[in-house]
């Protein structure tokens, strides 16, 4: 007697509501971004001016700002949703719990990841890198912070509503962040160099389907562990 | 099955009692056949002399961290399949010892790396993988202590251990291909080129011992975790301990 | 056995002893910690026993 | 038909409750009671499938409800004790977005006037009053046709008129063939309605 939403349109309802969410705290949105910028410019006071050490750090630089960012915005994934029993709701669909989970990381993403990757030009020319490690930092960071969404958000829901849950999920989730960073910051050295960085992509490409197809599932069970 | 009939504490803390002490001579026995081989009778290597010894401890060490978070990760899959409460008593009894010896093999690796590299740190591929390690033994304890109800700690501890083995393997091979990138010196391979037997006996001796090690402090603090939860279970005043 | 010469480890005694006592301190926490455990909640069900019978 | 044998649930260690079985037909209304920290809420939750029982199990139509979650979930309503709106969404987002129905504003905007919210639409939930965010919840019995309720508090922070829609509300939706799991402590003119009685912590 129950017509229930098909599984494309209760996803949409959720990204929908996801995105509406993010827009009403849009501060949220915003401090990640401005601690990527403020860290990346940190490192030339730290570092020294000269643009050739810069240059050399630049992709290193570039990709620990953006994993540290990634972790600032994942503690509110999960944790507004807990206190008001939305989430509980959200495990109580008839639809699968890990494609609206999914719904909520890609809105997490885009609210988070996205920014990252149209802001970080600026900051590679901030710290003197060439045009095609501009254009590599850009491509990697694209393919790259969808992983570090993915990633997080098993963390996330590991850790959910724990006393300083925000720390306790770096030390989870950072190692598992290492591979992406060796291979996107791999990819943009040798694509400075002249060398191809196909192999690097594809890497990536392939940790990112990956992560793309396990770990909604992981995520979801994750939460009805921490809800449990 | 018989497997499920000791996974239950009351049956599980008696058979641990009975190997406990068999496990503990056997251990102390092999450690010190393992320390006169390798301290007395194997001679000093022709390259790097006496500090080769260091490997008897720091190459055993290593093995064990990851045959320990292997384990761990294995009682995790079978914790969460067939709901054993006794795999997540296992995993925290072994997750301290698991620890300590990657703590170890990082430690003898820096003082052996020192007379041979110059450097009390190296960012070696196998040295580095095994500080992930660390940070991932660290990640576990403290997700698992940070964690009051018993039941989400143990699972949640368990998917964590999941997650973590099976991004090892992965986490290896990038810092594996990342040092190949930035070190093209081939380094000296930190077990040695090929290993002779007068070397090798001592090795194995020593992973043997550390193995029987690692078995009775497991059982030891699995028996005592026992004795906490299940201080007011009936079994266990009739067995009067 | 030249004892001097067994201590010394060609010039590494630092490094090589330093190791084995790293090995010894870590390891014997390792076992030291759990078994003072142990035998303290053993005294006490002992104790349970005499005072219950 | 919801089907409970042998429940049992523990809380850090300490056993809450053990062996409640109960079996709930169409127009049954059941009543759980019982002091605070008997483990109410936790047998709610379990009831729903967010907890897992220690020992016993629960079945929807004859099955396991941890074997077929999607299907029970779409017979299912639970509102808790945080009544699972989005704070910073207004009334009308919340329910437009969250319900599994195909409604749209009009249905919406028909539910809110029949729990008497009609004027508060814009705002966001946080500055509603506790009983205005628990009308707004309530407003998902009307929208989201589903057999079977289990609903923890309902009437907190409800007021007297609430209270009385409430109640017909319910006793509406047990004659055409629907069951609901309540827990109140306070009185309430349903109480009449209840032919299943479960006192925890006894």
């Amino acid at each position: 007697m129950t017509h229930n939403l098909g599984l494309l349109a209760s996803w949409q309802r959720v990204l929908k509501r996801e995105l509406l969410l993010a827009y009403r705290q849009r501060n949220d949105i915003l401090t990640p971004l401005i601690f990527f910028i403020i860290v990346i410019s940190l490192f030339p006071l730290g570092v020294g001016p000269e643009p050739e050490i810069l240059r050399t750090i630049a992709p290193g630089v570039i990709w620990v700002a953006a994993l540290l960012a990634t972790l600032l915005s994942l503690a509110r994934l999960f944790n507004n949703e807990l206190h008001d029993g939305t989430l509980e709701q959200l495990l109580l669909t008839p639809q699968p719990a890990s494609v609206l989970v999914f719904a909520k990381i890609v809105s997490h993403w885009l609210t988070t990841g996205l920014p990252l990757v149209l802001i970080s030009p600026l900051l590679a020319l901030s710290l003197d890198m060439s045009s095609t490690a501009l254009i590599y930092t850009m491509l990697t960071l694209l393919l790259g912070t969808p992983i570090l969404s993915l990633i997080g958000a098993i963390g996330a829901a590991l850790t959910l509503g724990l006393r300083g849950g925000g720390v306790l999920l770096a030390l989870l989730i950072l190692p598992l962040y290492i591979p992406v960073l060796i291979f996107s910051t791999g990819a943009i050295i040798a694509a400075s160099n002249g060398f191809s960085a196909e192999g690097h992509l594809s890497l990536i490409g392939a940790y990112l389907i990956i992560t793309l197809i396990f770990a909604p599932w992981v995520t979801s069970y994750a939460l009805r562990v921490s809800l449990d | 099955m018989i497997f499920q009939k000791y996974a239950a504490p009351k049956y599980f803390y008696p058979l641990a009692g009975k190997c406990l002490p068999w496990f503990g001579t056997l251990a102390i026995l092999t450690i010190c056949a393992g320390l006169y081989l390798g301290l007395f009778v194997a001679p000093p290597d022709y390259q790097q002399g006496e500090t080769v010894r260091i490997m008897f401890i720091h190459v055993p060490a290593a093995w064990m961290s990851m045959f320990i978070y292997a384990m761990m990760a294995g009682a995790a899959a079978i914790g969460l399949v067939w709901k054993i409460k006794l795999t997540d008593t296992f995993i925290t009894a072994s997750a301290a010892i698991g620890a300590s010896f990657t703590l170890l093999a990082l430690l003898t690796g820096s003082l052996w790396g020192k007379p041979m590299w110059g450097a009390w740190w190296v960012w070696d591929a196998r040295l580095t993988s095994e500080l992930i390690l660390l940070f991932l033994y660290l990640g576990f304890m403290s997700l698992h202590s940070a964690i009051d109800d018993p039941r989400r700690a143990s699972r949640a501890g368990a998917i964590l251990l999941l997650i973590g083995v099976i991004n090892l393997p992965v986490i290896h091979y990038s810092v594996e291909w990342w040092n190949t990138l930035h070190q093209p010196t081939s380094v000296a391979r930190i077990d040695g080129p090929r290993i002779h037997s007068s070397i090798l006996t001592p090795l194995l001796i020593m992973a043997v011992a550390f193995k029987l090690f690692y078995v009775s402090v497991v059982l030891i603090r699995m028996r005592s975790s026992i004795l906490d939860n299940e201080a007011d279970s009936r079994w266990l005043q009739e067995q009067g301990a | 056995m030249n004892w001097a010469e067994f201590f010394n480890m060609g010039g590494h005694a630092f490094n090589v002893w330093g190791s084995y006592i790293l090995a010894f301190v870590i390891l014997g926490l390792n076992i030291w910690l759990p078994l003072r455990k142990y035998r303290a909640q053993q005294r006490k069900i002992r104790q349970q026993h005499e005072t219950a019978s | 038909m919801l089907q409970a044998n042998a429940l049992a649930a523990e809380r850090g260690g300490q056993r809450l409750f053990s062996d409640v079985s109960f079996s709930l037909k169409d127009g049954d209304l059941l009543h759980l009671s019982g002091s605070n920290g008997s483990g109410k809420t936790t047998l709610l939750r379990m009831l729903c499938g967010l907890t897992l029982p220690v020992n016993g199990d629960i079945s929807w139509q004859q099955k396991n409800i941890e074997s077929n979650r999607d299907a029970f979930n779409a017979d299912l309503l639970y509102i808790g004790h945080r009544h699972g709106m989005h704070s910073d969404l207004n009334a009308l987002e919340n329910l437009q977005l969250s319900t599994q129905q195909l409604s749209n504003s009009t249905m919406v905007f028909s539910a809110l006037e029949e729990v008497g919210l009609s004027h508060h639409l814009n705002k966001p939930l946080r500055l509603l009053s506790q009983g205005q965010q628990r009308r707004v919840a309530l407003a998902r019995l009307l929208l989201e046709s589903r057999k079977l309720w289990i609903l923890d508090e309902p009437l907190a922070a409800l007021d007297v008129d609430a209270v009385e829609w409430f109640s017909q509300r319910l006793a509406k939706h047990l004659e055409n063939g629907g069951m609901a799991i309540v827990t109140t402590h306070q009185e309430a003119s349903f109480i009449s309605h209840v032919s299943i009685n479960v006192v925890l912590g006894s």
